[in-house]
């Protein structure tokens, strides 16, 4: 078995301990545990109904687990709503691509500033110094983030006409506009084609090369798990039936039993998704 | 771009069609009413009813010397910032001498405020809140009667006739039937004082709805022994058919909005039959040659008499109008409102002689008890 | 309407001064060349206007169906003709109060239901308008009058020396509180509370994940729309002197839904036309009497049928930036 | 006791006008997410519909058909029309505006309902207009201290059986499961080969169809109809199809006849005055605890 290959500092950014969401009868996630190190790039793998997007949503406050914690920088976010997750410094992207779709590029990037800002309303009417202020690194944020993705030809253009590989980007540039040390990516290769998954990958590993960033991601496509993954954790059935360094998820008897095997199927619903 | 500047001048255009400049040898006269909304049918009787009476004076010949009258209507939809608009329309134009305006006492308010404010004579027909004459309006004037008359004469003489001690007073919570309700109760005051009388109910009914089987139910168990109900028409069939369904039986009274042909219609002969109302004189009792020849030319162009009070008043309006024009020789709205208020007094009009007291309010309107017969009609009860 | 003459309009007007100043100019002018009957028609234009703006915030920027919007615009219309007529407080001072009044009662009433999602936020907006009216008529404590509603309201003043009481006077007064609304809002539309209502619209999930706590943003939207509406019952009440029910009825904040949808949601031009066709439209036809309404409907349907995102939609992109005033620029680079 | 009872029945009928006219609104919107207006001006034009036919053909009728010949073919004639107008209306103001969302194709929705209702004005006058009273003979009947009248227990019948059919069509047959479907999922279902203009047509005939006969059940009933009355009931209706949770058939029939009940008892125990804030108070009450009404499904939304 390979070593997981961590940060220097070797600080934990994420941990779930016991992570239980129930749903009616169903046990979506059953006590899952998970720890995020600092600069590396995890991804959660397994088959469509296992708990991988509930886990996010738990972790991102959409849902409240019923029993388990989160902690992020070994600070107990449990509960916490998400609008307050991110300004903690947790940003995601959705699997079915969610930007605001008759507002500008710019305008959807801008958004990330929001938890970063504090301008009320008396000083936006009144556009005070301070407000002006404020509103100008927005937009040095937003202009550095849509450069960083190479949208920002396309900034003025309404979001929903853009291409499905650019809104992809567009959301991840989003996320990051918030100036994020965990980003959670749910399945941001889903629907790219295989030229624009590759300029992912890359984009991604110079992400973390680059920043101080921590990057947790549910990914399907094999090529980008083996590729970027510094850590495989694998779900089934709402637990984690296995974790390790990539080539060791590759050869896992449990794991090749449990997911890869419904690869294909996978594939088919991906092209449904595509569509829109 | 072309299309856009024809757009707006055709539209500008309709707008000035409204005021069509009459020629010197008339004389303008407002009128103000619901012609839409939910009045639309007292609006429309009002017009027609001023049409007529303009039409039988100026075939006698017109005012001053052979001026003919001309009626020019505004809409106010019985909302009262329409109210408002037609009046400012009306006031604009400087040829209207004075206004018939308005039916329902909130949309008569903001009106006669503009009225007031450009001193035009204004006179309404189907406004009987008290508070309307205690604004010390000099140009406001009313035919109509007041809603406290009408209580007093309930007062004095309902409880006697059917020899009852326990009233019941039902309204409908609009503007009208509240206030004659309230004027009712306080007319009875002296009356509960001294132990000769009693309310056992007092309550509203909510107009436009259908079923008042509730509110009768709690009417029944009150055990009244005369109902007296302030509200229109409509809701006093249902309200009346209703009764006698679940076995209310004590005689019914309406007040002057609540009976007509329409009544009758509504709630079928068995039922109408025997209910009361307190009532200005109806239009076919009124015994004044006036009212006779108005009601003749009206039934022969409509083909029916107007089936509520209201119309008539209007007309009586537009006649004393005409009357005060006539005699002081004026079109002047300020020697108009003097006029009227100090020189005129039994005046023929069709609902009997006109006069005016300082505040504006009619002088000395008469009220009957009147009952629907086995025939249907509604006769005045001996 | 065709499409194409639009640019032609646009053109003109493309110089943000200019067209500044050429709208301003013409509302200057405009009462000093009619009658006072046509002023008048300005001046409910104005209302008309100010109450889509004020819709305009809670529907048009964040999506929210409110289809009791009259019920905040009577709020501030009684609030003004009780502490008026009862108090003798003055109507200038009562314009920030009513506005307090309806924001607070948005607030209160609000706070519980925000979490509702569209058409069942829409039925608590409009069971809320029809509880305010119902509560006016029937007159609790012996407050509103009933049906009568409240009458003999002052007309503002400040001392001797401003004193509105004329068409005139009144159509400068609601214009100038129109014109500094749209003020305000053009830069909250432009500022990160505009672009977080815009974020809830478009997508509430989204905006969440994004750090917008759309609850707050949400009674946000609905307690300054409430106040605004509170300003214009205000203005309507000190103008008619009175204040009745009839003024307040489900059918009224149908209108004001309408100005928002004809013009085009967000739209601040796009609620000036959808206000001036409400307010205009019946007037221009009252020679058509009683089938004046039958051509308003007709009308409302073509509309839609032809420009159904509105007369004048919001335009995104480059053009958002450059403010109304034209005072922000700095864009595009 | 026997006062309560009666109240209940009283709020029975009055909840079964509530429901018929609710379920046009509850169809249209679970198809279409519309707020169909204009529906409660369907319901008004049926009512003078019938009106014209009683009045003015009711001789004719009554002597070859008898009684209840000549109000069978009111209801007849009234539905049949209503159909056909429904769909003019859907035609004309709504398929029109269908591709640019559901909010034009609300202002589309309050236009027409302008419309018809001028209409109505233009075409009956602006009067009240009263319905025979002699149709239906006037026997009143005392069971264990509660009156009652053969009409309303008619009319109860009446409405029930239509509900009835109602629930049938729409929970029993094949179309009725397309109904359904469309209901919930209008995508998948056209997927499914269902075909979304039928049942958008079936809808625009079978809702005004009943309205149009509630109408005449309300004429009968009250004996007087006015051409504004759509609003009111048109209004209470839309509650009432929110309250049992909209797009949702039965749900728009219980909401109907809770709200009738609620109504009356509200009338009666509280005051007649305060009957419909206590109505809406009720309505938001039930949607603070139950978002989406009392048979509505929670839609959890997919993240």
């Amino acid at each position: 078995m390979s070593e997981r290959r961590t940060h220097a500092s070797g600080e934990i950014v994420l941990e779930t301990s016991g992570l239980t969401k129930i749903f009616g009868g169903l046990i979506a996630v059953n006590s899952i545990d998970l720890k995020v190190h600092k600069g590396e790039i995890l991804s959660l793998i397994g088959p469509n109904g296992a708990g991988k997007t509930t886990v996010f949503n738990t972790v991102t406050g959409i849902y409240r687990p019923e029993f388990g914690e989160v902690f992020f920088k070994n600070e107990k976010i449990t509960g916490k709503k998400p609008h307050q997750i991110i300004s903690c410094g947790i940003a995601r992207t959705f699997q079915n691509i969610r930007l605001f779709p008759d507002m500008t590029c710019r305008e959807n990037v801008m958004a990330g500033q929001h938890c970063r800002s504090s301008a009320g309303l008396f000083s936006s009417i009144f556009k005070t110094p301070f407000q002006r202020r404020e509103e100008d690194m927005i937009r040095e944020v937003a202009e550095k983030r849509l450069r960083q993705v190479r949208l920002w030809k396309v900034r003025d253009e309404l979001a929903k006409n853009i291409a499905y590989g650019s809104q992809r980007m567009l959301e991840i540039a989003r996320a990051l506009a918030s100036d994020p040390v965990l980003l959670v990516l749910d399945e941001p290769s889903s629907g790219l084609n295989p030229r624009e998954t590759w300029d992912l990958m890359v984009f991604l590993q110079g992400l973390i090369r680059e920043e101080d960033i921590t990057i947790l991601l549910i990914e399907h496509d094999m090529n980008v798990v083996m590729g970027i993954s510094d850590w495989v954790v694998v779900m089934d059935g709402g637990r984690k039936i296995a974790e390790g360094v990539p080539e060791d998820i590759y050869a896992d008897q449990r794991v090749i039993e449990a997911y890869l095997g419904k690869e294909e199927e996978d594939y088919g619903d991906y092209g449904a998704t595509a569509e829109h | 771009m072309k299309k856009y500047v024809l757009l707006v001048s055709v539209l500008f255009l309709a707008l000035g069609l409204g005021s069509v400049h009459a020629a010197n040898d008339t004389v303008v006269i407002g009128l103000q009413g619901p012609i839409t909304g939910a009045w639309a049918y007292e609006g429309q009787m009002a017009k027609q009813s001023c049409e007529i009476a303009a039409d039988l004076i100026n075939k006698k010949g017109g005012i001053l010397g052979g001026k003919k009258i001309v009626l020019k209507v505004e809409d106010d939809a019985g909302e009262p910032k329409s109210g408002a608009l037609a009046a400012q329309k009306l006031v604009a134009q400087k040829d209207v001498v004075a206004v018939v305006s308005t039916y329902g006492s909130s949309v008569c308010e903001p009106a006669s405020n503009v009225y007031e404010k450009f001193k035009k004579v204004n006179i309404g027909y189907g406004v009987t809140a008290v508070r309307l004459t205690q604004r010390d309006f000099k140009y406001f004037f009313r035919t109509c009667g007041r809603d406290d008359s009408q209580g007093k004469f309930f007062a004095d003489f309902v409880p006697k006739k059917f020899n009852a001690k326990r009233i019941a007073i039902m309204h409908d919570n609009t503007a009208f039937g509240k206030g004659l309700a309230e004027d009712t109760r306080a007319a009875l005051e002296p009356m509960i004082k001294n132990k000769q009388a009693e309310i056992v109910y007092y309550d509203a009914i909510t107009p436009g709805e259908r079923d008042f089987r509730v509110s009768l139910t709690k009417l029944r168990e009150a055990k009244p022994e005369v109902w007296y109900f302030t509200g229109y028409y409509a809701e006093a069939a249902l309200l009346v058919s209703q009764a006698r369904d679940i076995g209310i039986t004590c005689p019914f009274v309406g007040g002057n909005a609540a009976i007509n042909d329409e009544f009758v219609k509504i709630a079928g002969l068995n039922v109408a039959k025997g209910c009361y109302m307190t009532n200005e004189p109806l239009p076919g009792d009124l015994p004044y040659p006036e009212a006779k020849e108005f009601l003749d030319a009206y039934k022969a162009r409509f083909g029916e008499i107007p089936s509520s009070p209201w119309p008539i008043y209007a007309a009586d309006a537009l006649n004393i109008i005409a009357y005060a024009v006539d005699k002081s020789g004026s079109t002047d709205s300020t020697v108009l409102a003097e006029y009227l208020r100090d020189k005129v007094d039994g005046a023929p009009g069709i609902t009997g002689p006109i006069g005016f007291t300082k505040q504006g309010d009619r002088e000395g309107v008469p009220f009957y008890l009147y009952v629907v017969d086995d025939q249907g009609d509604i006769v005045v009860s001996r | 309407m065709e499409q194409a003459s639009f640019p032609g309009i646009a053109k003109i007007f493309s110089s943000p001064p200019l067209r500044i100043t050429l709208i301003t100019a013409l509302f200057l002018i405009y009462p000093f060349l009619v009658s006072d009957y046509f002023i008048d028609i300005a001046f409910y234009f104005g209302i008309y206007a100010l109450l889509g703006l004020s819709l305009n915030i809670v529907l048009g920027e964040v999506g929210l169906f409110d289809l009791g919007h009259a019920g905040f615009y009577a709020i501030g219309a009684y609030t003004t003709a009780i502490l008026n007529t009862k108090f003798g407080v003055p109507i200038l001072v009562l314009l920030p109060l009513s506005a307090l009044a309806a924001a607070l009662f948005a607030y209160v009433v609000f706070s519980p239901v925000i979490h509702l999602q569209g058409d069942y936020l829409l039925i608590v907006t409009l069971g809320m308008g029809e509880i305010v009216r119902l509560a006016l008529i029937n007159n609790p404590f012996g407050l509103t009058g009933g049906p009568n509603g409240v009458f003999g309201i002052d007309f503002p003043s400040l001392g001797a020396f401003l004193v509105v009481d004329s068409s005139l006077e009144y159509y400068f007064l609601i214009w100038l509180i129109v014109g500094l609304t749209i003020l305000g809002l053009t830069r909250l539309q432009d500022s990160r509370i505009g672009r977080a209502w815009n974020y809830i619209r478009e997508d509430e999930t989204a905006a969440n994940a994004s750090g917008i706590d759309s609850r707050s943003y949400k009674l946000l939207a609905f307690v300054l729309g409430a106040a605004l509406a509170g300003v214009a019952g205000n203005v309507y009440a000190s103008k008619l002197m009175c204040v009745s029910p009839e003024s307040f009825t489900f059918w009224e904040s149908c209108l004001i839904f309408c100005i928002v949808l004809i013009g085009g949601m967000g739209s601040i031009p796009g609620v000036l036309i959808g206000a001036a066709f409400i307010s205009l439209f019946p007037e221009i036809f009252r020679p058509f009497a009683m089938y004046r309404m039958l051509i308003f409907g007709s009308a409302m349907i073509l509309m839609m049928m032809f420009r159904p995102g509105g007369v004048w939609p919001r335009k995104r992109g480059a053009v958002q930036y450059e403010s109304l005033l034209g005072d922000t620029g700095r864009a595009d680079v | 006791m026997h006062v309560i009872l009666e109240q209940i029945i009283n709020g029975l009928t009055i909840g079964s006008f509530y429901a018929l006219i609710a379920l046009g609104y509850s169809m249209v919107y679970g198809v279409l997410k519309l707020i169909n207006f204009a529906h409660g001006d369907f319901f008004t034009l049926g009512s003078y519909l019938g009106y014209t036919v009683l009045v003015f053909g009711a001789a004719l009728l009554t002597a070859h058909f008898g009684l209840w010949g000549a109000l069978t073919a009111a209801l007849i004639f009234a539905a049949v029309s209503l159909a056909l107008v429904g769909l003019i209306v859907e035609r004309l103001a709504y398929r029109p505006v269908y591709p640019a969302g559901r909010l034009p194709a609300v202002v589309s929705a309050l236009g027409a309902s302008i419309f018809l209702q001028n209409t109505i004005m233009v075409g009956w006058g602006p009067r009240f207009q009263a319905y025979p009273s002699e149709l239906i003979p006037n026997v009143h009947l005392q069971i264990g201290g509660i009156h009652l009248s053969l009409l309303q227990i008619l009319i109860l019948v009446m409405s029930f059986l239509l509900m009835g059919l109602l629930y049938y069509i729409v929970q029993k047959t094949t179309f009725g499961a397309a109904i359904r479907a469309t209901a919930h999922d209008r995508k998948t279902a056209s997927l499914m080969g269902i075909n979304i203009n039928k049942v958008i047509l079936f809808i625009f005939t079978l809702g005004p169809a009943l309205g149009a006969m509630t109408g005449i059940m309300v004429g009968m009933y009250y004996r007087q109809i006015s051409f504004t009355m759509g609003w009111n009931y048109g209004l209470k209706a839309f509650t009432a199809s929110v309250l049992g949770g909209i797009g949702n058939i039965p749900g728009a029939m219980i909401g109907g006849l809770i709200l009738g009940v609620l109504e009356m008892l509200g009338a009666a125990y509280i005051s007649a005055a305060w009957k419909d804030v206590f109505v809406f108070i009720i309505l938001i009450l039930v949607l603070i605890f139950r978002p989406t009404g009392i048979l509505g499904e929670k839609v959890a939304e997919k993240v």
